[in-house]
């Protein structure tokens, strides 16, 4: 069975490492972090200027100066500190922070992303993403397998104007995990419970490679 | 100590006229300079180059300016929430220009600095890096960018004294620092403006030397985008 | 919260080995990270290369690793007040590398922020202009300079938390934040060493992401190099 | 009758204006803080990391944490601000800083100025004079108008490596004040008092440009 938004989330969350700094972009990313792994400390930076974000406010504590990137009220955590644009995006280029997790519109077999812009609609900018995933040594992509009308978002080449190019190191969707490799093409490492390699085969435009057994998913 | 008080927002901006490029802090609707939008509004100036990271909502912060057609040209890094810019831009009414956040700190950082340009990866191979020089380093390719400057910077801390120094409060700090360094003239309104040696030197974000107008603002409502809480 | 907490100096810099390229934080002997600097002489590693502004005093700070020839380059932007070190650098024995202090903290400010290259004024038509690309900005020339990054950073902060969030005092901040910056390992080293949540998070200077290690020192000298004072 | 060191100071306070932000150099410079005008606000800068500073601290009082650029104890004024080493250029190369004073070896009469470097001697480094020279519009040299020797340090072409190029726009000496032409040369505007314009000339390598009458420095 294909996996829901959260089942995505929680096989991210297995690719956690302790002591990791890790920015969640909006959207399936930010499910991510309700499912950290236990035993291990990790902490979240939001590009607005916030390291060690915390949950929601209790209702009634919220306050306008404490906002994350998605400009939702939150709150901080003990050790959190705030800073600057130009500070949190020295963090972000200069590698410091370990892992990226966001959404796409399309990935190519070579780690390019398009996930900004789509020609013929209302363009409402890159934002952050762009710093980000030219920046990130460590970028997972979350997203659906096709989108709505069924067509792969897994392709040779994106059609939709780039975000970045040749950054990104690893896809998990509804379907399947997949490495890419630096010499192009999705290596399927492993397939959401119940779906079989022919169907991830059959939902993936792009170069699919698959190499002797392929386990499913383990997320309880 | 150098005096920077002035009265209001209506003194601060009393020279604010229309084709200017103006700056303005803020992340969303945190940290923006409410009482200096206003009066922008009321000015009734136009033809504005607006530098801000989003603009505004409908009926609050730059959206005030979007819907009395005063802004010919925002630069910003996302510019969704807001209808009436939606149908500007779409209608060819108002120019946009895209720019990588963190570029875009950078590029004010690097304005207020003396520091012309310089090399980001951001950007690289898409159409933000179309004509623009490539280079290099250490075998990935970056893009040139360059400074950005603006006829004011209007800003917004918590507190300020009257030389100008200005302390944040939480993520309302975000893009006012940067911009605090890159106005020729740099307006700070605060939610509470102290004398000279009530702020601790040593807590201070941004130093007076970059402001050169200063007042505490007549009420903030600070409204809060998206309200997201837990259940008591 | 991620414990960055080790236990002393030497349990920080046990992994710094010859050879190393080490920034070190400080202006003078003001803020400099003395407990650090005494286990690397205790070390008794070698051919390092010491990226800081200055290079201490005959028998403290850098001097210290100077006097038991350990360094094998400098890269600083003003060394004077050290006899061996003149001593060193007239005989060959001393490779030392002079920086205009603005650049100088800028390259490093740069190579913890991923930007590779920036042009500045400063140092055209001199001799630290020389073989680098000069380009014209507004009609002033710029020269071009890249980054610098180092095996090691070791900072000095007057308090942290264990999450390896810093804040510095006075004019002892100088350096240290933007090398904290640019070490692939950065070490610091603080007077008072706190719980998470015990410092305000919007009052801290160098935000713990940038810190791998923090410790205690055991003691600190604070030496002043030109004391002036008014007689009472 | 040449002005002293003092005297220099003097003057050069005299060019102070109301609401500047200054840097002032190791030296001569330094003396200018003790002359500012009656009914102006100046702010001096040291590029170490701090502006507002405040007198020598009375003895007892003294903090290892708070130098100026010289390494001198000071103290701090209210209104003052820490901060670091590159926030402090920043104010420099971005001309938030009004004025700057130093002192020099050399100066030629196309601005260039050398004040850090002699072949053949232990060269200390420049610290921030080459960034303070290439960013400052406004730069005033206060220095002796010659050397031990006797020699020149106003020249057609500086003898010593440079610091920067093109950039003083005013020389205050123990013999005159002199602004520097965008067209090349010293103006002489003042004399010291009870020197004459052939002693300045006699002293002055470089170009010295003479126009009309040129009055005595008024200096109490």
């Amino acid at each position: 069975m294909a996996l829901d938004k959260n089942g995505i989330a929680k096989r991210i969350a297995q690719e956690l490492r302790d002591r990791w700094y890790v920015n969640l972009g909006i959207g399936i990313p930010t499910l991510v972090a309700n499912h950290i792994p236990k035993g291990i400390s990790v902490e979240f930076q939001s590009e607005n200027g916030i390291l060690g974000m915390g949950p929601f406010p209790i209702e009634g504590t919220e306050d306008a100066d404490l906002i994350n990137a998605g400009k939702q009220t939150i709150t901080s955590l003990p050790g959190a500190v705030f800073f600057d644009s130009s500070t949190s995006f020295s963090m972000i280029r200069g590698q410091h922070v370990q892992l990226t997790v966001l959404g796409a519109m399309e990935v190519s077999e070579n780690g390019d992303i398009a996930n900004w812009k789509i020609p013929g609609k209302m363009v409402k900018g890159m934002g952050g993403a762009m710093d980000l995933v030219a920046s990130a040594d460590n970028i997972i992509v979350a997203m659906m397998h096709t989108n709505k009308k069924g067509e792969s978002k897994l392709l040779s080449n994106c059609s939709l104007p780039l975000t970045g190019v040749n950054c990104v190191k690893k896809v998990v969707t509804n379907l399947a995990v997949m490495d890419i490799l630096d010499s192009g093409g999705f290596r399927l490492i492993e397939r959401a419970p119940g779906v079989s390699v022919e169907e991830i085969k059959n939902a993936t435009a792009g170069k699919l490679i698959v190499e002797g057994h392929v386990p499913e998913m383990s997320i309880s | 100590m150098i005096n920077k008080e002035v009265k209001n927002a209506v003194e601060a901006c009393k020279d604010i006229k229309s084709g200017m490029t103006i700056m303005l802090g803020g992340f969303g609707l945190c940290g923006i300079p409410e009482n200096c939008i206003q009066t922008l509004v009321n000015k009734e100036i136009n033809n504005l180059t607006c530098i801000s990271n989003n603009a505004g909502v409908d009926d609050f912060g730059l959206g005030l300016l979007l819907q009395k057609r005063q802004i010919k040209k925002m630069v910003s890094s996302y510019v969704g929430e807001n209808d009436e810019f939606e149908r500007q831009m779409l209608s060819g009414e108002l120019e946009v220009d895209l720019i990588p956040q963190g570029s875009l700190a950078e590029r004010c950082r690097a304005g207020g600095a003396g520091i012309p340009a310089f090399f980001t990866p951001a950007g690289y191979g898409t159409e933000v890096g179309q004509g623009k020089e490539v280079r290099k380093f250490n075998g990935k390719p970056h893009i040139l960018e360059t400074a950005l400057t603006a006829d004011y910077a209007i800003v917004k801390a918590w507190k300020g004294d009257k030389a100008g120094n200005l302390i944040y409060k939480g993520t309302a700090r975000n893009f006012n620092p940067p911009m605090a360094m890159a106005g020729k003239i740099t307006i700070a309104e605060v939610e509470e403006l102290v004398e000279p040696g009530e702020l601790n030197p040593n807590e201070i974000h941004t130093p007076g030397i970059f402001v050169q107008h200063i007042f505490q603002g007549e009420k903030y409502e600070k409204r809060i985008e998206q309200r997201t809480v837990i259940k008591n």
